[in-house]
């Protein structure tokens, strides 16, 4: 048996950064990536290094793939939605127009598309709306309902550029503050919605609480549910084991690395509960 | 100028160069492979293996520190068969070099290991990894003590039977790392690997509790390396004929150059793969270059260059 | 908001906050006297001082490592004759709060050093630098082995008399930090001050020789934190009413909220202090506002708060 | 007593780039600081914060001040001469004009001046001449013969700027390589040179070889040697011992601190022969 090549297609390379712009808080940025663009489906992520050549950080950091475009004016190009957040995104946020960096790519998983039109609902909370966008599009063109919902904690939080919203049927929004769309926990929301659209296939990315919340909801609703997950990563390349979810297993509980069978994940298989994993182990 | 000689040797075994992986930092090598054909390192030193599959520690595993990382994986692995079954014969279809990481609850498992390995072919050596704790005293680490280390070392040692090379990787958390490597090498290790990783913590500021699942971890990284650098040095002061596979914060050719004339005869990359996948192979580039620049054209002259005198 | 209590202890005595100098970091205080008022600290920690006036060892004594430093100066100083005549009653007239360290070569040397600070007025404890090495006894350092530590503890206990508290500065060099403390501690401390350096070395790669002209130094700065997070989780783990003094990478104020978490009733400031002379201000200011943030308005309730459950 | 306060008038700012000009292989930097430039005297350095804010370089770099104007359109400014040697020094290099570093200064010794007109020998090698322009300034401003003698491994990599010559009686170049001047060690050329000149007091700057060699020739000579040495200095501040050069003492050897007994010290005082200081410690 010989396994499927690990991190096919991952190159690392220079990528110059060709834009910087920032979007309410974030900071929507555009690398030169040559043939990366090519490769790259939505879900996937980059690995970025960060602070230099002296830097104490040692570890890159990941970025979902907002949008690859394979031949733009300046050849491939990918597209981050990146939240200034801790000491690398802030470098990274700092970067100018002409600076390179170390970027990997593309990696991990892609979100499955359905072969047949189904329809679909995607949920993103905060930058975690970033790669829906480019699976908006791709659902659409496959004849897909697409239903979006973009939740954060207040307003200027919910990323949802507009050229971004020509894909989606319906864009619902959410915020915990009530300062745009519906006021509350976007999980709340879901469950009408799903009712509303008649969603056949959840995909979702945003932080963990948020998933799990929506894992729940689709596990009543029997929908399928894509996530994608977003745990702390060192390599980014499955080579360090860090960066596991706990799955169901045949004997209990398997970690798997969410940077190379993640970060698109069965959410019906993620052992959600942390006391039920804890006690397992 | 002269070529190259870039060999190295541990016991019996040669090397066509210096630079390893890491035991743990290269996972089973699929994942670099994409990356550089394996056969151009040194060896693949593969991620330590216990008898059992392990699912390892909960989440989160990591946590960054300035020049370094913390890390507590808790030896998650497929255990021997699978890893015997499937990973060996693929790292074999890739001629890479195939140095085996064995790791123990119990003197025992130990040797339940290395019987398995006994007359594998295909393998170069074996690593014993002696920091694991040590169910059966008390969780202490076998490598804190020379006793427990000794009694793994001599458990290995007569279930691997031939000629198969075995080294010890010792931890830097101890009093005295000279008393037990001599006592690991009295007990017929043929190297030694220096360092395993600190033992260390990180609290959350936020939630003001400890950041790893597992409270402590492993220290690695750039941070560490002066404290590897010290215990090669002494080690190799100490037994100057026994060969060291160096590890701890390289990162660079002159890094690898540095554990080198400390003593070392060959270097593991480890974390500095987790920044730079193809790190492995910058590194082995840097030191050829860095070898020949200083006439060290036979890299056996440079091992342990830092104890003679000028 | 009601007012932050910043107030700590030490054995008999109470500190107006919990910032300190590093021994050895700070000099005599007159070097930063220029930029902070040295009140304004919860005590200077003076550099450790022998009996006699040391020379201390040649150039190079230092080099950088990532995120840390090594150092090898040898314990120069002026002797405690010249310490006590001229740089003690200088740190009095400034009313700072004032801790020796002292440092000796045998147990006796410490008993000598001891009786000199007997019924000193003006001083809030004394710290017993223990990673010396012991002449009597190859050199090896006293913090690593209970029995040499205990005996320096009680030499010095026996000659100082009265309440003057006693802190054990301990090295993190050692297979069981817990073990040393639990030895000290039985000998009547009052307090604990981890972590010293750990022993390091760099190797120059242009003269391919050690770089410091001691080979070995002792690493400090941020490479080292995790190290001294976990020993400090450790020994408030097994001791929680021995007060800590804790060090060991500290450069802001969540860096010394870290150490608090983990089990330090104080904290120095060593390292940071090169890169930047204004840390030990900064990282007080720092420490306070994040205390308020977390309603901890007495700084006592955060002593050792990632030990209790959430 | 009351010592006299140690580090007086150092002060830690955040100054501006206000000017980083490529000269030969050095890069000439302006910094405003204010009030910092009143205080400074020549000799005096600074003590600058390498890598920004994640930079696993925590140790500040020297740099000798090359010239300090009080009142200068941008108010009080200093000027450096850096060269790119380590990775701290080319942070350095590749600040932009209006960019900020965390400078501390002034610290140090600074030259001595003869009390009357004296000949004096102003010999630097590489960037060690960056101090003994405004040093070569105030002499002649005080009457002095001004000889000023600069070496270096090659031509370019002697630094001396037009507008510093002005003060200078006589300026000779000595080349390792023979590629400008005198071709040779600066220390060769430097017997000659003082007959010549009838050199009374001779300054120097530059790496400690060289700095020994001319001590050697100063006590041939029995004239009186001021030099600025540069020793590896981890705070710069005087709270380390790091930085130490061995002086004669009445008991053998006293190691001083070189940030605040230095850098200038005087040339006759230090041990320059290593041997000696190793066998006595
Ligand atoms: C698959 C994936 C996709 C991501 N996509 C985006 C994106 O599109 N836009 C965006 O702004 N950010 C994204 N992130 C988060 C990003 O990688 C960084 O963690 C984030 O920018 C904070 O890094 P920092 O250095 O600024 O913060 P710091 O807090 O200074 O450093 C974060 C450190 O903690 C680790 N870490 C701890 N917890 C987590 C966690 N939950 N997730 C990731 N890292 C963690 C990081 O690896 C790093 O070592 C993604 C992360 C992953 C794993
Ligand atoms: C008083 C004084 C004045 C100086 N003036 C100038 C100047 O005008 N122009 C200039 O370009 N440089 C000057 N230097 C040297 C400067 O401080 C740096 O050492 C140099 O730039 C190299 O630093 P780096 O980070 O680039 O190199 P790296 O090699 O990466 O780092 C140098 C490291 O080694 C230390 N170090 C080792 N040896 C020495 C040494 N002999 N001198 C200083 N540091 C050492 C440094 O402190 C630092 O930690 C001066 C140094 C001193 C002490
Ligand atoms: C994520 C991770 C996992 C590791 N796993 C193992 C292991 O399974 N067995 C082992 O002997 N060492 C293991 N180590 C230690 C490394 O092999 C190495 O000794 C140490 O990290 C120091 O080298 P470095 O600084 O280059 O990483 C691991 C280190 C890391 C960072
Ligand atoms: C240059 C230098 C000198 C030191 N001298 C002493 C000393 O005399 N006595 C002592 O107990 N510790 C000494 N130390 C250790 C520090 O007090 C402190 O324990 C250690 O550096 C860790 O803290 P840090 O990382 O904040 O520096 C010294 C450290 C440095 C860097
Ligand atoms: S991040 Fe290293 S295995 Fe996934
Ligand atoms: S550099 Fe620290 S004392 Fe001089």
């Amino acid at each position: 048996m010989i396994p499927l090549k690990i991190n096919k297609n991952a190159t690392q390379i220079n990528a110059e950064v060709i834009s910087n712009k920032k979007v309410g808080p974030y900071h929507h940025m555009v690398f030169a990536v040559a043939d990366m663009a090519a490769h790259s489906r939505p879900g996937n992520f980059v690995a970025i290094s960060v602070g230099g050549s002296q830097s104490a950080l040692i570890l890159r950091r990941a970025f979902a793939i907002y949008r690859a475009i394979d031949k733009g004016p300046m050849g491939g190009s990918i597209e981050l939605v990146v939240a200034p957040h801790g000491e690398g995104s802030k470098w990274l946020c700092a970067r100018n127009i002409g600076e390179f960096v170390d970027l990997i790519g593309p990696l991990g998983t892609a979100f499955g598309i359905p072969t047949t039109n189904a329809n679909t609902m995607l949920i993103g909370g905060g930058y975690g709306s970033a790669p829906l966008f480019a699976l908006a599009e791709l659902l659409k063109n496959r004849g897909c309902r697409v239903d979006m919902v973009l939740g954060a904690s207040t307003a200027n939080k919910i990323y949802a550029p507009l050229e971004g919203k020509r894909s989606v049927s319906s864009l619902t929004l959410t915020t915990d503050d009530g300062t745009a769309g519906i006021h509350g926990q976007i999980s709340e929301a879901i469950p009408r919605l799903i009712r509303e659209f008649g969603t056949e296939v959840i995909y979702s990315c945003g932080p963990m609480g948020m998933l799990s919340a929506i894992a729940k909801i689709a596990d009543e609703f029997d929908l399928a549910h894509q996530c994608a997950v977003e745990e702390a990563m060192a390599c980014g390349i499955g080579v360090c084991m860090t960066c596991v979810v706990p799955i169901k297993h045949e004997d209990g509980i398997k970690m798997v690395r969410t940077c190379i069978d993640g970060p698109v994940m069965d959410g019906s298989e993620i052992i959600w509960d942390r006391k039920t994993v804890l006690d397992a182990l | 100028m002269s070529a190259l000689d870039f060999s190295t040797k541990i016991g019996s075994k040669r090397f066509s160069n210096p630079i390893f992986t890491a035991s743990g930092c290269a996972s089973s090598g699929q994942e670099l492979s994409q990356f550089f054909p394996l056969s151009s390192l040194g060896a693949v030193v593969t991620k330590s293996i216990m008898t059992k599959p392990r699912t390892g520690r909960a989440t989160p595993r990591m946590a960054e520190t300035p020049s370094g990382m913390l890390n507590s994986i808790g030896l998650q692995g497929p255990g021997i068969d699978t890893f015997l079954e499937k990973d060996i014969p693929w790292l074999i279809e890739q001629q890479a070099k195939i140095i085996i990481s064995i790791a123990g609850e119990t003197v025992d498992e130990y040797g339940v290991l290395a019987r398995r390995l006994r007359a594998l072919s295909g393998i170069s050596a074996v690593e014993v990894n002696i920091s694991c704790p040590n169910v059966e005293n008390r969780g202490q680490v076998f490598a804190c003590h020379p006793d427990t280390a000794v009694a793994v070392i001599e458990s290995v040692r007569r279930n691997i039977g031939g000629e198969l090379p075995i080294i010890a990787k010792l931890s830097p958390d101890v009093t005295d790392i000279v008393e037990i490597a001599g006592a690991v090498i009295n007990a017929g290790v043929d190297g030694l690997a220096l360092i395993n990783t600190l033992l260390g913590m990180v609290i959350d500021t936020n939630s003001m509790r400890p950041k790893l699942a597992g409270k402590t971890g492993g220290l690695s990284g750039p941070a560490i390396r002066p404290v590897a650098v010290r215990a090669i040095y002494q080690v190799h002061q100490a037994f100057p004929n026994t060969p060291i596979v160096g590890m701890g914060g390289v990162a660079s050719g002159q890094d690898a150059f540095e554990l080198i004339l400390a003593g070392a005869s060959a270097v593991s990359v480890g974390t500095a793969t987790f920044g730079n996948p193809n790190a492995a192979m910058q590194i082995k580039e840097e030191l050829s270059q860095l070898l020949t620049k200083n006439g060290l054209n036979d890299f056996r002259d440079a091992i342990g260059f830092a104890h003679r005198g000028i």
